[in-house]
């Protein structure tokens, strides 16, 4: 049994705190931790939610981290306030990371020692309380996750109705489990009114600021861009974290791309037999006309390098999403990462650079499913959208999907018709209009001219074999022209200055978070900083802008070697001393804190 | 005899605009057979050349597309990893026919995985693998078909077994393998015909020698070889619909293969009793010709009523790269009720 | 027949000029070539052969370029003086290319129009001399190039002996083949000798200049120094052109390795089936303790990256030779390039960086042939070596290989003696001598503390999984500090000064000897530049100095985006916008006058 | 009652000196049987843990070495290539004995290329296929061996006959195959031990039910339709050299396969009467199996004197990672002759 408390003083802190929910993997707490997540959110408060798990299926330690910001911060915290430990393995660590006079929730038959005394203790009868659920055997560790929501319900001041409407969400009107999971909620709920003797500083009180917002993650979003962007054909290959996109697609698909004239579907979705088919049928495809993406981490990108190399080379339209996790090598597939920056914007053998998508909210990644198969198409050229798994597959408040503000584009494709009109020649590789971009015909179309021979190696501006030496440099010229006049086109980055700042910051990608909210530290510190997010790659004008106008640059970036940096370095040369890398990698997201101080220590020097 | 008549297929084409570039093989390669081949029986069977698209890997067999069908989109890929180019550029339109060229070391070697895939997939594609046993292209290392035992210069002795390109096909579960020779064009070009009538993968081992590098008179892919092992299963014709029902054969003597198209696969036969319609059987075949020490050729095994890659998609009439914009984008609408889901 | 030549001045020149032979693929004229240079180099004469070739065995156009110079320049040059045409397909392109006054050797029965009048033209009668030799059918057109080579040796002064002892060092010793050519050659000196009118201004005169010298390709002397260098296991896919490094230690293994006291083999070699097993290959037989090598180019680079990024994570030795050619995808296969220095240096996912030996000469690619094993058991670390085309397959002059200074080193390997010492624990990845390199045990090793787990994810000292935040960071930081420091003892750089020199170049692989060139031409147009040729990557702190001494440094490099400029743009930020990139890539090496011509442009501005 | 006996092997270890990590696999997992015969196997065979290495690839699968042997050296390597690593991690010492496990995506998907030229090359190895017919680690997606029409939660309907890997080993021209079944642990055992003892590769494709993600009654990898539709196609027992002498077999009703090393596989006659030593014939039974609906266990292919992979390679006796430099190093002498030749 666990000690009673001692009194302990906290201040009442209401919708700015952070929850750890220590569960074992496998054992169905996701549902619990939705249901939490969800309730708040309805409650018009900011919260994100994300899960640190093993590359595990069942059975190794597992924690969901919720955070409740009434300003909105939604990056990861290194404070954790509140714990709910139900796993004995990580109980001792999971109690040590709390704050002092934070609240602690475990699963009363535990019986780890408890050494801290500057805590409020809440031991729950977990098995008493799944015992009068009496579930199937295979449900109890579930159903014991329910416990733990129903005491944080009456800690924090959750509404039972709220996490009803919460639970009706998740089952889509299965009553019987609504009714089932909320008895079992409302049991924990009331054992805690009746037991608890502490009472939990930190509440939630509703707000409205998620109005009109969602809850959704990265990769959800990029399925249903690439599927609202026209995507005819994926192909892909199992890898976490990136696999939740291509089985979004799949989810979804099939209702949204049904022909409803004729009930046909409109899309082909094969899953390879490894990620070096993968890219092959993508080529494959791209080459006939179809838009056609694929999405993979890490250890998949590098094997598609070669293919990658050859679609740059004979321009040919695909789109590669690499939601990142950690490595070299297998890594920590379960951890997030923005190690692959270098590997993706020069992705093959010999001279290559590609275009590079890098969204930084939910609601970009939705944006980018669309622009990037629109973009590859227009340019001809491997399209890539650089991710990572805490964007991917965590829980991001996000304003509504739009829908695309721009039609379909196809680029310079030339059927029949077009082909009629044409006089001379047609050369595939021609540059017709000067800027770049040659026409292309595809497969199927059944004008005797249209035809023409691609391949990896050498060729004029008819498509034809040569190992000419000037036919090798113009056409490798040109290609190079074509994707740096890309920056003119791509998403421009973000800028968001305050009055009086000396330096400025730079990020990308999924680090947004954990910028915007250091920057508010900073500025508190008296450090003022303009700050500027990268959205593709090739960079545009404005970031070298940008970087001219400060004394000094920061660039945060979520790896070791600082590689986004790298680039950016080499863009402007003359202004190369004047950007700091601040990198950091160990497999948690980049926080808020971290970047400050980071920050304040260049500051300093 | 002044002025030559030149013979025009149903379509009004002639053979000319069939054929590709100048060949760069060497003079005597087996895999000019081949493009030869291909040029008749496309001709023959009056397809369009729009209508086809060609796709290979890397190595001189990979560059035969180039002297075949200049009227035919193609694609020189990458080496050993021409199937998923050929999967991802058959679904652009369906309707389209797919040749790919690939040599035994692109197949075989490098190539074994997506070819074992492509296989198990049963995409309708025409698969010629032009088998010479040696890497022409990087001039003369063994390849994966290579025999036990086989010298060649700078390479010493081959240490281990062949791999058998029909054995595997057959395997993994290809609806159509045969095997022939270079030095035996008609039954090529029959097999070729078929092949591309078959609604399915069909897989053509053609052994193809390199006369530059693996051409010993006792090497299991040089022609003298070939020509004095070959050993044909059966005489093979294929039978466009119209004709078929013209076609008497004697019962017994001969095999009739209908295809899903109405075509028909006639099998005449010869020394061999067989019926290419079980796959093990097919190997128990195989091994009693290896033993034999013979030269198999012909129609291995087919199943024409296995289930297609189209097949197991549902798609639209309209090819997939001419939908209209307004078929690829959900409705204006359907945003809203997504972004309900989304919580 | 041709006309009669008119009367050309151009005044003698002697020892210093090139030819260009003509011929077709698959023909044969190896031998022929081969004997011209072999002469040439036994009188004295500096001298080097490029072979420009297609991607194709038989009948296409093929050009073998003989530089002969007495300043012993070995590189490139864009003039020709004399031409050999024996291709009727190039025979124009063939004539054109000579300089005014040039000497146009031809096949006479190709009946190509000659519209240039300021040539000294010579139609030899081959088939008629071919006929008289009688040789068989399939030997006939090999047979033909026996003839341009007597015609040449009657233009150039080269004595029949010379060409004589050129042929028995070919044959071997097989005496019938030595006088069937030397009798073709004779037939056609003797033709020249009573029918030529011309004189050829351009002559060869013995000097001793090649003195102690050998001829030599790349490919085998990196093969030869692999050997010297213990290897003990290759495993390697045929790709052009890398392939000759592993055929020469397939050629040369069999009587240097093999063990005299028992007879047996001391390595083993293995075609794999392709670039992915080749290097699974390596790091199996790395790990286990074998010294372990492949030889690739940048398509089969590409495939390799997975597992690369697994040993440079797993710290398992193994040494890659990159054989560059033209890229992006398939490119040029048969033509030179060093467009994959980014590749190579990074390959892999995640944050990668290796260690890579850049020869710049044949004699450099033997001594890194034993040192890059040597290195990579040293370090722990995935060795590559950067050659290409130019060097791997072209004839150079060299020095004689010189033995290893050095006994093999073997890094820090325990065996059952040193664990009996060690009391505590042992930990794979524990750093005990503060110098970032662990010690490592292989299988085989029967002590029971031996064994441990090697993976591609996260791990702690000891081997054991872990996911922890700190694990990852610290151990990945160890190995940055470990690859960091091979700086200090990788190959120096060689630096070559010039008194009075502002600006400096730097240059790196086979442009060596046109920047040396081009350096000389420089000096004499009034521009002095001090020279560093780069050896390895990581750079040494020597590079760095050498950049600060400077004004302004060109970075010389045969590729399209400078890639080596970019990476000593970032090892000094502070001196960015002084490194000059002066790159090109057009399937040629580099020549002097490209590199004179870029530079002088550069210095006007 | 007081003290448990721990039983020894005749090396003087225990079963606990054979065991791994703690299994972080799903409770009930078939992997989990197979890391249990593997220490069974070894602990009985008096294997020393060092003189094993075990290698994998990626997936849960491949996770199992890690519970097994932790006193023998062991590689986690890539997906799907772990027949490379395993080939050059055996030439570091010959005598060592090398155990693989790989999972059916690892093996049959990603991995198909390097599985066929490893069956090929005969390297003398154990390989384990733990065979759910799923990607277990990344969340239950369909693998190569999933049968057709197989209904998994998010994947709908597979599409695609499966790999079969029997089938697969057999073309490739694996010297020992054999298919078995995580429920029938005796079996999985005796096969483990025979494999061990076979010099050239010995591919198990065991039948290794995922209880998470594929274990449906009516699904192929399940426990229940393998429980029940289980064939064995003999009783199978290994015998170490001293008890082969022994042991009396009545003729007619077991079949006595001698190994190089004068072990034996008895294998006692059941239902079936089959010889596992024709490449064709197997494929014909597994046919016939297949149309039964049976799940046929047992040897079901082996050639014990087919060259194994060491030994087309002249090596010493000293293990090459054990040669000592000078060994390794030509002579000083050698290197002027050397330069002679380079002209
Ligand atoms: C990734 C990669 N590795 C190696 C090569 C080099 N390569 C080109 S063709 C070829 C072998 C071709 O042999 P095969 O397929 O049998 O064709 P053949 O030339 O004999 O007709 C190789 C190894 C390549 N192009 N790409
Ligand atoms: C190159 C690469 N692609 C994808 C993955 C992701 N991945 C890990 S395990 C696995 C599938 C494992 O399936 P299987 O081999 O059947 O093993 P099981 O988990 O079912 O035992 C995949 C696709 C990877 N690790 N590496
Ligand atoms: S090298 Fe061999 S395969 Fe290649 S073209 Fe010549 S004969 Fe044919
Ligand atoms: S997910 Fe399946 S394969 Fe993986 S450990 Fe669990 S039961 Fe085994
Ligand atoms: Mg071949
Ligand atoms: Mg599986």
């Amino acid at each position: 049994m666990a000690k009673t408390t001692p009194e302990i003083k906290t201040q009442k802190v209401v919708n700015e705190f952070s929850v750890n929910i220590a569960t074992v993997n496998g054992s169905g707490s996701q549902t619990a931790n939705m249901t939490l997540i969800r309730s708040i959110f309805k409650m018009g408060i900011p919260v994100s939610g994300k899960n640190i798990f093993p590359s595990n299926i069942q059975g190794l330690p597992t924690w969901y981290k919720i955070r409740v910001s009434k300003y909105g911060y939604l990056a990861r915290t290194q404070k954790t306030e509140i714990a709910v430990a139900m796993n004995p393995k990580t109980f001792t660590d999971d109690l040590n990371e709390l704050i002092p006079g934070g609240v602690f929730l475990y699963a009363d038959h535990i019986k780890e020692p408890i050494l801290r005394e500057d805590l409020l203790l809440c031991p729950m009868p977990v098995k008493t309380i799944v015992k009068q659920a009496n579930p199937p055997r295979k449900l109890r560790d579930y159903v014991a996750n329910m416990v733990y929501v129903g005491v944080l319900a009456y800690l924090l001041d959750i509404q039972l109705d709220t996490l009803k409407s919460a639970l009706e969400f998740h089952f889509k009107g299965k009553q019987s489990a609504v009714d089932f999971n909320l008895s079992v909620i409302r049991d924990a709920f009331q054992w805690a009114e009746n037991n608890l003797e502490i009472v939990s500083p930190f509440k939630v009180q509703p707000l409205n600021l998620t109005d009109g917002c969602h809850l959704a993650k990265g990769n959800t979003a990029g399925a249903l861009g690439t599927i609202y962007g026209g995507m005819h054909f994926l192909s892909w290959y199992p890898i976490t974290p990136a696999t939740s996109l291509p089985e979004a697609i799949h989810a979804y698909a099939p209702d949204l791309r049904k022909d409803p004239e004729t009930g046909k579907n409109t899309y082909v979705i094969i899953q390879a037999e490894d990620e070096l088919a993968a890219i092959g049928m993508l080529v494959g495809a791209g080459w006939a006309g179809l838009r056609a993406m694929t999405a993979t981490s890490g250890p998949g990108l590098s094997l598609m390098g070669e293919y990658a190399s050859l679609a740059y080379f004979a321009e040919i339209p695909i789109v590669v999403w690499n939601v990142q996790r950690v490595g070299p090598s297998t890594g920590l597939p379960t951890r997030t990462a923005q190690g692959d920056v270098n590997l993706t914007y020069y992705l093959g053998q010999g001279d290559t650079e590609h275009v590079v998508l890098i969204p930084g909210s939910v609601k970009e990644c939705f944006e980018f499913g669309w622009k990037a198969l629109d973009l590859a198409e227009l340019l001809q050229t491997p399209v890539f959208v650089l991710s990572d798994l805490d964007l991917g597959q965590n829980q991001w408040i996000t304003p509504p999907f739009e829908y695309p503000d721009t039609p379909i584009e196809r680029g310079k494709i030339l059927w029949e018709e077009d082909l009629e009109k044409i006089k001379d020649d047609w050369g595939r590789y021609l540059d017709l209009d000067g800027d770049n971009i040659p026409y292309r015909t595809v497969p199927g179309n059944q004008h005797p001219k249209s035809a023409y021979f691609t391949r990896g190696t050498g060729h004029d501006d008819y498509a034809k074999y040569s190992e000419k030496p000037e036919d090798w440099e113009e056409n490798l010229d040109r290609i190079k022209r074509k994707v740096d006049s890309s920056r003119n086109i791509l998403p421009e980055p973000e800028i968001t200055t305050r009055s009086g700042s000396k330096n400025g910051i730079i990020a990308f990608g999924s680090t947004d978070f954990a910028v915007r909210e250091a920057c508010d530290y900073l500025e508190a510190e008296g450090v003022k900083l303009d700050y500027l997010r990268l959205r593709a790659l090739p960079v545009s004008s404005k970031v070298l802008e940008f970087i001219r106008k400060y004394e000094r640059v920061y660039v945060i970036e979520n790896n070791r070697d600082g590689q986004m940096h790298s680039i950016l370095s080499l863009e402007l040369p003359d202004r190369a001393s004047d950007l700091v890398s601040l990198s950091h990698i160990d497999g948690l997201p980049l926080c808020a804190e971290w970047i400050k101080d980071a920050v304040l220590e260049e500051e300093k020097s | 005899m002044a002025e030559k008549k030149v013979k025009l297929n149903e379509l009004g084409l002639t053979k000319e605009d069939y054929k590709g570039q100048k060949s760069t093989l060497c003079l005597g390669c087996g895999h000019n057979a081949i493009v030869g081949q291909v040029i008749s029986a496309c001709f023959e069977l009056n397809i369009p050349p729009e209508k086809v698209f060609k796709v290979s890997g890397i190595g001189c067999s990979s560059k035969a597309p180039t002297y075949f069908m200049k009227r035919s989109f193609g694609f020189n890929g990458l080496h050993g990893r021409m199937p998923s180019l050929a999967t991802g550029a058959a679904f652009g339109d369906t309707s389209m026919i797919g040749i790919g060229v690939s040599g035994d070391g692109d197949t075989a070697s490098i190539g074994m995985g997506q070819f074992k895939h492509i296989t198990r997939r049963n995409l309708p594609f025409l698969y010629i693998v032009a088998n010479n046993g040696v890497y022409g292209l990087t001039k003369g290392q063994f390849s994966a078909t290579a025999e036990k035992g086989l010298a060649l210069k700078k390479q010493g002795q081959n240490r281990y077994v062949p791999v058998d390109i029909v054995w595997e096909a057959i395997a993994g579960r290809a609806s159509f393998v045969a095997r022939t020779f270079s030095g035996d064009p008609q039954q090529l070009k029959a097999l070729i015909m078929a092949g591309l009538h078959h609604r399915g993968i069909a897989v053509i081992d053609v052994i193809s020698p390199c006369v530059t590098f693996n051409n010993q008179d006792d090497s299991f892919h040089s022609y003298a070889w070939g020509k004095s092992h070959e050993v044909a299963l059966h005489k093979l014709s294929f039978v466009p619909p119209v004709e078929a029902i013209k076609v008497e054969y004697e019962k017994g003597e001969s095999l009739d293969v209908p295809l899903f198209d109405g075509t028909h696969i006639i099998l005449k036969k010869l020394a061999h009793d067989y019926e290419p319609t079980d796959r093990a059987r097919a190997l128990q075949m195989l091994e009693d010709a290896n033993r034999q020490n013979e030269l198999i050729t012909g129609l291995i095994y087919i199943n024409p009523k296995q289930k297609s890659l189209f097949d197991l998609y549902d798609l639209p009439d309209t090819p997939l790269n001419r939908l209209p914009d307004e078929k690829l984008r959900p409705s204006p609408e359907s945003i809203e009720e997504i972004n309900q889901l989304m919580l």
